[in-house]
């Protein structure tokens, strides 16, 4: 049986991202949609270490996933605060109803 | 600057000058404007005598000079003087001078009598610039300005609704053949490399031979509209609604004789197409029997005389359709004795309305012989002329030397034969009909009494412009001729396709035969006429003769319906493309509006903007599409993120699996 | 040895490698220590005087600026900043226009927010965002390395979402915030995947050794799709297709100035980077193999997304803002469709194509003055009338017709017509790429440019055409100050449009051989 | 180098700035007039001055100017300006007609500061556009025409003008883009912004490549189709002209569509002279349908003004036959119709303005009798009718009848049957004309009038005279235009001669 | 390459969960639910960069991810759990273009990875795996110094923006 390939790996955050767009382009709660953003974002993160890992221990990639992590974890503070703000005023977390603003 | 030149300049600056200072000096004039007139068309009168007794020396010169010239082509005009020309040249002053003087009696207490004149004397230069043009395109200039200055002419009552709608048609129907007419110059421009008569003669042996028939053909066109053959006929008649003096003057002796003018002095080209020369005569003689019929049946003095010019104008053409030397000089020497002859009927005519206060329906006449002798007398030896009143009237020689020269044509084509028993018979109708008026208005009882109470001799300026005609109508048919329009002597500016001489067999055979047939038709014709309007048996006859004719009568009676149907498929047809062009034009934009459902938008005013957008629907498909387009990505922009998200990363993703499918291998 | 003790025996090298390196990053440097300054103030000061904030930004940009200006006058020679050969920032003229281009952006944007009379505009927090906005910005264009680039991307990205939803109190910033935010960290992480490929692919963050790594690449479909879905974080950015439905809610909804800051400027800082990495390291837009018949227009892989992207962000731009009736939105399609317009135009960049990058550069500068004065009425109308419909420009050019003349100027200049200063800039978009040949792609931007005209003619009518009524009068009044400001923005552009622009061509166009260490 | 083109051309500009610190309407007003009045003595100096036997190339006579104006890199953008004939003639037509449509705008009373600075400016990009011999110079002066236009459309003209205003602006637009799109590709190839030179070059821009050269020559010719205007590119201009004022709608006619015409001659066809040979029936059919078609709908109109329009949709169409033609007849007769109809139509829409003022509408039905009640602007309309009608003695016929010279002559296949349907036009033309006679002049007036009708005044005989005089001088001795115009022409025709098919053939006459 | 089988096993496993609690977490009814779900796919993550050696990035995983992001997006459903149905999933008839775009996106992903030859990635035997934290620790503080830096200049900025939104309007 052949071992591990970066393929497997690369498989995985395939999947992975594109439950994340599955859950983008469905979920209507706004925080579900940062969580299908979650999603996406550790799939990036698979592949970067992953690559690193199979580029002989490159050190970037990780040190990039790190970064990720980091700006992830603001990004969902920025967005919490936004989406917080927005459901303050039109009393719902479906994003279906931000339609303030169209055509 | 030869003296006949000169003197050609003289008379054709006289109306010109007589319109300019009338126009100028239009209220130190006032009705003083007539002395202007007759004082110019006198001295052009005078020259133009001048010149016809100095006709030896002045004939055979001209004049040139460049108008401009275009990438090296240099647009010659300039005048020509011929036999033709000095004939007409005096005709045209003649006629015109008389029908000046006439006016001074018949407009007097006219409101707009000073515009008449003006016009008048615009007409009479138009007319002198088109018979000393030496060129078709100051022809042709002279020829829309005729057409300008007749419409005015004729539109002179313009209040009246008859009147502005006859000129309207006059203009309309000669500019139909007037187009004929510019594309034969366009051919013969573009064969010839010129247009000036020499040259363009010069240069017929280059031209191949269906492009000359193709001019002669357009050449007749403009011909067959200014000279009222059918089908273009149709203004003629209706032209009388102009002031009699203009009847007199366009119908007589200048406007309808520039038609047949022109293919006199395009003969050498004419009769090079045997086609051609087919054609002309034989719409000439149907519409010569053709306009007789109808003359048959009307019963306003003008208009027969109308149809009758139309008729005889028919004759004119049939004659110059043979192609011989006798032929073209009978055409021409008729329209000479016509002009006289017919312009002494119509001022007869006008002389006769004018003491009937404008009363023109021959029915309402009656016994005016005793009321008025003058204008009776010189009405009857000018109906003498136009029937062709064997050996002393002027119309027997021309009418005369037409059937001669039909019959001698018959030589040639065996058509010609055919066309010489109707011109015959059409002959005889003439010679009816015309009498027919006589009668009518001169003889029997009075039939409207209020009007022969009122009836009385017009003045001299009326009268002696009669007298002279009828004399004219006489005398014109003996001897001076050849020496204006010699038969034999004509080529040095003018070709036949055959030519005879005066001890030609043929010709002295057919001369001789058609004086027979002349004699013959004139009796019966003058003959019947009397029997039927004069005698009680011959009413009766005539009621009896008109039922059994009936529909042919109600035909002829109606003018064959040509206006009607001209109407209706000529005008209504235009009118309705251009309806239909209109709201093409016009509504691109409304069917686009309400096929894209914004009818709402188009009334409101803030809209505007967003109705332009559509404006052009049709024309500019772009604007509507990217209206259109925008509406569509206005809804996909539905505000939705998902749907945001989706729109994104489905077609990223989309893209990219193209490109991996076209990558592929 | 623990990480401590190593990173303390290297301290010494580190700032032996790294210190003579800092004066090139002195306008980030400064904008970040800005952020601490005015955090620092507020928390010792409490709110200071009226006008404090705007005051201290406008101060702090223009420091900024100073040192931009300053590193240009000491050395144009572009300068690689980084540890030891590691290339992580370039610091050149291309990057100095494009930081000069923000740091003015930021400027007006004050001075706009000021103008608005929005209690907002005195918050430290604002100053805070702005200038973290700006330093992201800065770094951006100097970004040669992904961990950077990715880093400021984010960082003008964040502060971005921050203030478009600034306004808490109203319902429309809210909201323009939250599609903003969504949106973009979706794009960011479909970027941040395709940039995980190219990692992959190339084994290094540096844009150079990326570069050299792809001249050397096959034919490879995997990065294609990379590069498929980083153009995705770009497009965001710079609101083109497919990436562009953000940008009308969100910029109608963001308040008028900030809505205007992002167009301007965080449009250029996409375009910094799009022209760094096509002007620095041309291998990167040159050695991708061809993707035969795709667009039949025989260019790279890379141009032909940015000609499909372009192709139907102009097209989508133009046409949806036909039937806009509130003039902010129809900026924020307009300003979709300039990015399509730039993006047709960056599509033909190569290495020896001044006129192309110039174009650009060029278009930046004065599409700083259009668009941002377009953007200043819009903030008036606001403050003024309420709202920002066309129809609320009724009667302008009777009642001030100062105001009116200068919006038509940059009216025109918007939509390309002589003598302004933008038809130079379309004029100088266009011909590279009728030059290139690529002539279809030229007439759809032809008639883009034409389908535009339509829509900017509208509050032209408004304007000019509709006679005031008493009733419906336009209500705004603007003091000298604002005229001050929005003749000061309209005057450029009929100046450039007339005479200057050669010399501001020639400008243009020097920078991007500088960058490339061609002088 | 001579001062007397930049002085043309500017002159007009420069008379804003007095304008603009002018408050008594008067006084703008005649101000105004001054300028105009100026300009109008500027250009018939040129015309005076102009060395017609010379025939200096385009560029070298010796009003030429050529200076260095904003050069980058490759692009050098030169203030170059120069004249031939043509631009002469066409320069004198602005003159004259800027004049008398500046009189004609002593009737607004609306924001008469605005409407005089708008005029002068709009006279500034005309005359900048007949003597710009640089792509980008014409270019911003084309433009620079658009905006005073829609102004002066949109502000001064009638009920529906924004919408007038809006659908001009982006009619002309749409064309200037094209046309743009096709300057910007002929400079890669020529490398030059130089009209002339481009026109020696024209052979190099995208040699061989005939597609290529066939989709810049419609780009082109559909840019200047726009504004001649060309069937099916006419759409705005019936609108514009109805809504415009009278000025405008002088302006509009007389000069602005004759733009159109100068840049198919100046550009489109010299420059591609295979295409053109190849496009003859395409050209032929659009100028004989835009010849019919707007004979046709003046026909069916019953609004005065707008008859007037469609006339001249029908009448430069025979300036588009004409120089499809690429005889030298045709050419000078495309020429001499443009002068011819920039002299008439402006002469029509002020007969029409001047009556509109009297009675505020034009509904044709509405009129009656104007013969019997005005006598002397009778006279005058007829002038100006029986002109646009052709007829002889008046510029309009010998415009036309060259023209169809020309057509006939030609040496594309079916000229002569082109030419015979075209002539249709010539009937049309005299049957939309005398029926709006007959409505308005013959019989009997139809309706009362609170003032009665009052014969032009004093002002109004000063715009209407001079152009009636011009109308006959032109009519009577076209050498004055000929003779300027010829050589540049025959010039003109010769760039082609090498595209024409060699054998003539015999001479088809259709009929 | 051969690789322990037990290496192999984890991976699948992890894989497994990982996938299986995102779709989970993309398609639960609740809110909650897929929150928590989110957690076991941070779990996975987490593992997954434990077989591939990154031991410190593994543990900021779980930190950063499950202490930190999972906490504010519970805060997040929490202080949004005014309106019960609202935070219900989609309608089925969502799923369709859901789907599309997710089956577009793997397609794409899976055809471009599975056909790439990676020429810089180690063939054959990797090097062993060794920590990472110093290496990690060092790039930081050299390479990466400059963005490093300029993180927390970012986070600073972001939180002093996202609180001043949270909170609603300016300090009082």
């Amino acid at each position: 049986m052949t071992g591990l390939t970066i393929n497997h790996y690369l498989m995985l955050s395939a999947m992975l991202f594109a439950t994340g767009v599955l859950a983008v382009t469905l979920r209507r709660n706004a925080i579900g949609v940062l969580i299908g953003i979650e999603l996406m974002l550790n799939a990036a993160n698979i592949n970067l270490v992953a690559f690193s890992r199979h580029l002989g221990n490159h050190v970037d990639g990780a040190v990039y996933a790190i970064f990720v992590v980091m700006l992830a974890a603001a990004e969902a503070a920025v967005a919490i605060a936004i989406v917080l703000n927005v459901f303050h005023h039109a009393a719902s977390i479906s994003v279906d109803d931000y339609t303030e603003m169209k055509n | 600057m030869p003296t006949g030149v000169l003197l050609s300049l003289v008379i054709l600056a006289m109306p010109m000058l007589s319109a300019l200072v009338i126009a100028a000096f239009k209220k130190q004039l006032g009705t003083k404007a007539d002395a202007v007139g007759i004082g110019t068309m006198g001295v052009a009168l005078a020259c133009a005598v001048y010149m016809a007794l100095n006709h030896a020396t002045i004939a055979g010169t001209g004049y040139v000079f460049e108008w401009f010239s275009v990438a090296g082509t240099s647009w010659k005009i300039g005048i020509g003087l011929d036999g033709l020309t000095l004939a007409m040249l005096v005709v045209v002053t003649l006629v015109s001078f008389l029908v000046h003087l006439f006016s001074k009696g018949y407009m007097h207490g006219d409101s707009r009598y000073e515009d008449f004149y003006r016009w008048l004397g615009l007409f009479t230069f138009s007319m002198i610039g088109l018979v000393i043009s030496d060129n078709l395109i100051t022809l042709f200039v002279m020829w829309e300005i005729m057409g300008l200055a007749s419409y005015k002419l004729i539109g002179h009552y313009f209040q009246k609704q008859s009147a502005y709608l006859a000129c309207k048609k006059a203009f309309m129907t000669t500019r139909v053949g007037d187009v004929g007419m510019f594309l034969a110059m366009l051919a013969l421009y573009t064969s010839t490399g010129s247009l000036r008569f020499e040259e363009i003669f010069a240069k017929l042996g280059d031209v191949p031979s269906s492009t000359i028939t193709w001019i002669a053909l357009g050449l007749f066109m403009g011909a067959a509209g200014k000279s009222a053959q059918f089908p273009l006929h149709v203004w003629l008649p209706d032209a009388m609604e102009g002031p009699t003096p203009v009847s007199a003057l366009i119908h007589a002796a200048t406007m309808v004789a520039a038609g047949v003018y022109l293919i006199g002095r395009m003969y050498t080209l004419i009769v090079l197409s045997p086609m051609a020369l087919l054609v002309i005569a034989v719409v000439g003689a149907f519409t010569a029997i053709f306009a007789a019929s109808i003359a048959f049946t009307a019963t306003d003095i003008k208009k027969v005389l109308a149809y009758s010019t139309i008729s005889q104008l028919g004759f004119m053409f049939t004659a110059l359709g043979v192609g011989s030397n006798f032929a073209w000089q009978a055409g021409l020497f008729h329209l000479v004795t016509h002009a006289f002859f017919k312009a002494c009927l119509f001022l007869g005519s006008g002389s006769v309305i004018h003491a009937c206060h404008h009363e023109q329906d021959m029915t309402r006449m009656g016994g005016l012989w005793k009321k008025l002798p003058i204008t009776g007398a010189t009405y009857l030896v000018a109906c003498l002329s136009i029937a062709g009143t064997p050996f002393v009237t002027a119309g027997f020689y021309s009418k005369d030397q037409i059937l001669a020269s039909l019959w001698a044509g018959g030589h040639t084509s065996s058509v010609y034969y055919g066309i010489f028993w109707v011109l015959a018979l059409t002959a005889a109708m003439t010679a009816f009909y015309m009498f027919r008026s006589f009668w009518l208005t001169f003889f029997g009882k009075p039939r409207d009494a209020h009007v022969y109470e009122h009836a009385h001799e017009s003045p001299a300026t009326i009268t002696i412009p009669l007298i002279v005609l009828a004399a004219l109508a006489i005398v014109a048919g003996f001897g001076w001729k050849d020496a204006f329009l010699p038969a034999e002597g004509a080529e040095t500016y003018v070709k036949f396709a055959n030519s005879f001489t005066h001890e030609d067999p043929v010709w002295h055979h057919a001369h001789g035969f058609a004086l027979a047939v002349s004699a013959v038709i004139w009796t019966l014709g003058v003959g019947l006429s009397w029997f039927c309007y004069m005698t009680a048996t011959g009413a009766t006859a005539r009621k009896r003769a008109r039922e059994l004719i009936a529909p042919l009568y109600l035909a002829a009676s109606a003018k064959y319906w040509i206006d009607e149907f001209i109407e209706v498929v000529i005008i209504r047809t235009t009118g309705i493309v251009a309806l239909l062009s209109a709201w093409i034009d016009r509504d691109a934009i409304d069917g686009f509006v309400d096929a894209t459902g914004s009818v709402g938008m188009k009334t409101s005013a803030a809209s505007g903007v967003a109705d332009i957008q559509i404006v052009d629907g049709a024309v500019d498909g772009t604007g509507s599409l990217a209206w259109g387009g925008g509406g569509i990505l206005s809804r996909i922009q539905s505000g939705k993120i998902r749907h945001y998200l989706f729109g994104a990363v489905a077609v990223t993703a989309l893209f990219a699996v193209v490109v991996l499918y076209m990558s592929r291998s | 040895m623990t990480p401590f003790l190593l990173a303390q025996e290297r301290a010494g090298e580190l700032s032996a490698a790294l210190m003579p390196d800092l004066g090139r990053l002195a306008p980030e440097l400064f904008l970040c220590a800005m952020v601490l300054v005015v955090l620092l103030l507020d928390v010792i000061r409490g709110r200071g005087p009226s006008e404090f904030h705007p005051r201290l930004t406008l101060l702090g940009i223009f420091g900024a600026a100073g040192l931009v200006v300053w590193q240009v006058m000491q050395d144009g020679a572009p300068v690689n900043v980084g540890y030891a050969g590691f290339h992580a920032l370039q610091v050149d003229h291309l990057g100095a226009v494009f930081k000069l281009i923000f740091l003015a952006t930021g400027a007006l944007t004050v001075l706009f927010i000021g103008r608005s009379r929005e209690a907002y505009g005195n918050e430290a927090e604002l100053s805070i965002l702005m200038f973290g906005a700006l330093a992201g910005m800065c770094y951006l264009a100097s970004a040669t390395e992904l961990l950077g680039f990715y880093l400021a991307f984010e960082t003008v990205s964040y502060t971005g979402y921050l203030m478009a939803g600034y306004r808490t109190d109203s319902v429309r910033s809210a909201e323009a915030g939250g599609k903003y935010v969504i949106f973009g960290s979706v794009s960011s992480a479909v970027m941040l995947f395709g940039l995980s490929l190219i990692y992959g692919y190339t084994g290094s963050t540096q844009f150079g050794a990326i570069a050299e790594a792809l001249s050397a690449a096959p034919r490879e479909p995997v990065l294609l799709v990379a590069a498929v879905f980083v153009f995705g974080g770009f497009a965001f950015k710079a609101a083109a297709f497919p990436f562009q439905f953000w940008c009308p809610d969100v910029y109608e909804g963001a308040p008028a100035p900030i809505a205007g800051f992002l167009a301007v400027a965080s449009k250029a800082a996409v375009f910094s980077v799009i022209l760094r990495v096509l002007v620095t390291y041309p291998a990167v837009g040159h050695a991708e193999p061809h993707v035969a018949d795709l667009l039949a227009t025989n260019g790279t892989f890379i141009q032909q997304i940015l000609i499909c992207s372009a192709v139907a962000t102009m097209t989508w731009g133009n046409l949806a803002a036909l039937r806009q009736t509130n003039l902010q939105r129809m900026l924020a399609y307009s300003s979709i469709a300039h990015a399509g317009y730039l993006l047709m135009t960056a599509a033909v960049i190569a290495p020896g194509n001044a006129a192309a990058m110039g174009a650009i550069v060029f278009y930046f500068l004065i599409y700083l003055c259009m668009n941002l004065g377009a953007f200043f009425v819009v903030t008036l109308l606001r403050r003024d009338a309420g709202s920002a419909e066309i129809s609320d420009l009724r009667g302008l050019g009777f009642r001030h017709p100062v105001l009116a003349v200068s919006l038509a100027v940059m009216l025109f200049s918007l939509t390309g017509l002589p003598p302004t200063a933008g038809f130079v800039g379309k004029f100088q978009l266009f011909a590279p790429v009728i030059e290139q040949g690529w002539y279809v792609l030229a007439a759809i931007g032809l008639i883009n440019g034409a389908i535009s005209l339509y829509y900017y003619a509208k509050p032209l009518r408004e304007m000019f055409l509709t006679e005031p009524g008493d009733a419906d009068a336009t209500k705004l009044a603007p003091t000298s100050a604002d005229l001050a400001l929005v003749v000061l923005l309209a005057a450029p552009l009929l100046f450039f449009g007339l005479f200057g622009w050669d010399h501001l061509t020639e400008f243009a166009r020097s920078v991007g051989p500088v960058a490339l260490g061609v002088r | 180098m001579n001062l007397l083109l930049t002085l043309l051309t500017f002159v007009p500009l420069a008379g804003i700035l007095p304008i603009l610190f002018m408050k008594d309407a008067k006084t703008i007003r005649w101000t105004a007039a001054a300028v105009c009045f100026v300009e109008m003595l500027l250009s018939m100096w040129l015309f005076h001055r102009f060395d017609s036997a010379a025939n200096a190339p385009l560029g070298t006579s010796a009003f030429a100017v050529n200076a260095s104006w904003i050069k980058v890199g490759a692009f050098d953008i030169r203030y170059a300006m120069d004249v031939d004939g043509i631009s002469v003639l066409l320069v004198l037509l602005t003159g004259i007609l800027g004049f008398i449509a500046c009189l004609s705008g002593f009737g607004v009373q609306k924001n008469v500061k605005g409407f005089f600075a708008m005029y002068l400016l709009l006279l500034t990009g005309m005359v900048g556009t007949f003597v710009a011999m640089d792509l980008f110079l014409f270019y911003v002066f084309w433009e620079l025409m658009l905006l005073p236009m829609y102004f002066l459309i949109g502000l001064w003209g009638g009920p529906k003008r924004e919408f007038a205003a809006i659908k001009f602006f982006i009619y002309t637009l749409v064309g200037s883009v094209l046309m743009l799109g096709a300057f910007i590709a002929i400079y890669f190839q020529t490398k030059s912004f130089s009209i002339p030179e481009i026109l020696a070059k024209h052979e190099l821009i995208f040699e061989g490549n005939d597609t290529i050269r066939a989709i810049l020559f419609v780009g082109l010719f559909i840019g200047f189709a726009i504004k001649v205007p060309v069937f099916p590119f006419h759409t705005w201009l019936p609108l514009a002209h109805v809504e415009a004022p009278t000025p405008i709608s002088v302006i509009l006619a007389g000069v602005l569509l004759k733009m159109g015409g100068y840049g198919l001659m100046r550009m489109a066809f010299p420059w591609f002279p295979d295409v053109v040979v190849k496009a003859w029936p395409w050209l032929a059919t659009l100028a004989v349908v835009s010849i019919i078609y707007g004979a046709l709908v003046a026909l069916a109109q019953t609004d005065w003004k707008k008859l007037v329009a469609y006339s001249s949709v029908s009448h430069m169409g025979y300036v588009l036959l004409g120089l499809a033609t690429l005889t030298p007849e045709g050419v000078n007769g495309a020429v001499l119709q443009m002068f011819s109809h920039g002299i008439l139509a402006g002469m029509m829409f002020l007969l029409v303005g001047v009556m509109y003022d009297q009675v505020h509408h034009r509904d044709m039905d509405r009129f009656g009798g104007l013969a019997t009640t005005l006598p002397k602007y009778t006279f005058v309309a007829m002038i100006g009718f029986f002109g646009s009608l052709g007829l002889p003695g008046l510029s309009g016929f010998i415009a036309e009848m060259m023209v169809f010279f020309g057509s006939f002559a030609g040496k594309l296949p079916h000229a002569q049957t082109y030419t015979v349907v075209a002539t249709i036009g010539v009937v049309l033309g005299a049957a939309y004309i005398l029926v709006m006679i007959q409505k308005i002049f013959l019989g009997k007036p139809r309706e009362k009038h609170e003032h009665p009708l009052h014969e032009p005044n004093g002002r109004e005989w000063a715009m209407l005279a001079p152009l009636a005089v011009l109308a006959l001088w032109f009519g009577i001795w076209p050498r004055t235009a000929i003779d300027v115009v010829d050589k540049p022409i025959a010039q003109w025709c010769d760039g082609f001669a090498k595209y024409l098919p060699r054998e003539t053939g015999s001479v088809e006459k259709g009929k | 390459m051969e690789t322990g089988i037990g290496i192999q096993l984890a991976f699948f496993a992890f894989a497994a969960l990982t996938v299986g609690s995102a779709l989970f977490a993309a398609t639960a009814k609740s809110i909650v639910h897929a929150a928590f779900s989110l957690m076991a796919t941070f779990f996975g993550v987490a593992g997954i960069y434990a077989i591939l050696g990154s031991d410190f990035l593994a543990v900021t995983q779980v930190l950063v991810y499950v202490g930190g992001i999972l906490i504010l997006i519970v805060f997040g459903v929490l202080l949004t759990d005014r309106v019960p149905h609202e935070y219900k999933v989609a309608k089925p008839r969502n799923y369709l273009p859901a789907m599309i775009a997710a089956g577009l996106v793997f397609v794409a992903l899976a055809g471009a990875v599975m056909s790439a030859k990676w020429p810089k990635l180690v063939k054959g035997e990797l090097p062993a795996a060794t920590t990472t934290v110093e290496a990690i620790g060092r790039s930081l503080l050299t390479d990466y110094l400059i963005p490093f830096e300029f993180a927390s200049i970012l986070l600073l900025v972001v939180l002093v923006g996202a609180a001043r939104l949270a909170r609603g309007g300016a300090r009082k």
